[in-house]
């Protein structure tokens, strides 16, 4: 069971800061969280996952990294009962 | 009564918040009125994002045509974009970028500003 | 199967949560799962049954009222419903206004919990 | 003595917006000059007249009546208003429910705009 | 039906929006139920402006009170406070300074995080 | 006549950007905006102003530095009107 960190972006600071250095962090960028940088995230070997319909609406599929995996909302839930839920959203 | 001149900035991301849509309903609304106001409509921080060329337009759409219909270009300042690292080629056609110093510009002919 | 509780604390349209939150809530139901909902802050302004919006083929009332019909159960805070002047005779069927003490009762009821 | 106008997007508790308008649109009076105000999105729930709230002696309604009363002159986005399934009997007195023509109306009649 | 362990992250900033006061009394509401949930308080980010020594509480005094009765203290996240350059005694003397291990604690313990 | 740049926190990094670079700007923060570093504005020798209230409140009063003028909401309509307001807020 990992810690999904659920993350838009007005608390991604501090959202972002705790997850880099969970060992058992798993992030989940929803709606304006998907404009973020995942360098970090990646850098620190986190699984980073992105909610497919915020990131087509803004036009970044072809911007988003293969190490971005696109979720819809089933997969969503299926993440939710499988972890515990930090709520940055 | 008279005609102005308004610079409305939009400094909110699509689709986190309504404000890309309202703030260019505002904007047509405010071309309008009786005294038929001039208008400039800018991107600036987060709000840069509306110029990427996939953005769904499907509810902005009617308020860009009639904007552009009465010659209005929609305009987004380049150093939001650079530091977004938003290069030309995922931009959206029809949209102006602009630097900061005709930024100034806008803001010298503009009686007032509306943030959205 | 299990339950998931949802608290959305952002109003309809002005911001894109209520979209989520509805989002999630629909797809936990398509897997059989329960869904409570507590709408604290400006979420209580979502499930008002007199939204009208001629371009919009959807409103939040509506797809608030598609999950209460397939079985998601809301409730509203009152004390944030009275304090914005809103009526629980202006929500749409099966969305009771009721206190802290109900978010509490969720608390106790689900399995998870998001907080939108 | 001048005109000073008030774009309000944001609605009363959930943001500090309301609270610096109102601020603002006081002191204004205070000096001698004229108020107009146009609520805009989720800024339309400001002035509903049922709001209750025990902990607080002065309610958002209160000091939007007494701005009124002092002469400041509102008037809220009706497309707004009914898309949130308000009702402009629900409102205090002085508060018409208008469209973006009557905001285009206050650029022309205003000498400066502030936007909250 | 079960106690659960409830972690609130606040992370706005007093006074922008009301999460700063809204969020406590959701917290002491977690604990009106039957199951008289055990909650951890958090301020994190930007909401740990709150800590801040000179900060207004007369809309938080009655829920930081209840909280103090029953042995619960206002934990603020150490790293926040230092990125925002923020002393050991610029803060109010009933909050506890943890380390960012100590969070982690805090997540470990919980059953359920809300964030506001 | 300045430029006075009406911030919030929310929308604070371009308008600070540009008001740094503006030759006429002058700054006002109010709500959250009193929460912002003034350092680069006042380096580039920028007049900033905070609304007091929003400073008080929020326990700032002795953090806010002496460069920052302080000012009630009747001083603040006076340079509304004096100035061209840029909506940050």
């Amino acid at each position: 069971m990992a810690n999904l960190y659920l993350i838009d972006k007005p608390f991604a600071d501090s959202a972002l800061g705790l997850a880099r250095e969970d060992p058992d962090a798993e992030v989940v960028l929803l709606q304006d969280g998907v404009y973020l940088s995942v360098e970090p995230l990646l850098a620190a070997r986190k699984k980073v996952y992105a909610v497919e319909r915020d990131v087509e609406r803004r036009g970044l599929s072809s911007k988003i990294g293969n190490d971005v995996k696109l979720i819809d909302y089933h997969q969503l839930v299926d993440l939710l009962f499988a972890n515990k839920v930090l709520n940055f959203a | 009564m008279a005609q102005r001149r308004i610079l409305f900035t939009i400094n909110h991301a699509p689709f986190g918040s309504i404000h890309y849509t309202e703030g260019l309903r505002a904007v047509v609304g405010a071309t309008s009125g009786i005294d038929e106001h001039e208008v400039d409509v800018l991107y600036l921080g987060d709000g840069v994002y509306f110029a990427l060329r996939g953005v769904d337009r499907s509810d902005t759409l009617k308020y860009i045509d009639t904007l552009a219909q009465a010659g209005r270009k929609l305009k987004v300042e380049r150093e939001s974009l650079q530091e977004r690292g938003i290069a030309h080629q995922d931009l959206a056609p029809d949209v102006e970028v602009i630097p900061r110093s005709a930024v100034r510009d806008l803001i010298a002919q503009a009686d007032f500003t509306a943030g959205f | 199967m299990a339950k998931l509780g949802i608290l959305l604390t952002a109003g309809p349209f002005q911001f894109e949560n209520w979209e989520t939150a509805v989002n999630i809530a629909d797809a936990a139901l398509d897997k059989g799962h329960e869904v409570e909902m507590f709408f604290y802050l400006d979420g209580i302004y979502n499930p008002n049954r007199h939204q009208t919006f001629p371009d919009l083929p959807t409103l939040p009332k509506d797809r608030f009222a598609k999950l209460v019909e397939r079985g998601a159960k809301p409730i509203a805070c009152g004390v944030c419903v009275r304090a914005r002047g809103q009526k629980g005779e202006d929500y749409i069927d099966g969305v009771p206004v009721g206190g802290l003490p109900d978010f509490a009762q969720i608390l106790s009821d689900v399995d998870q919990l998001v907080t939108l």
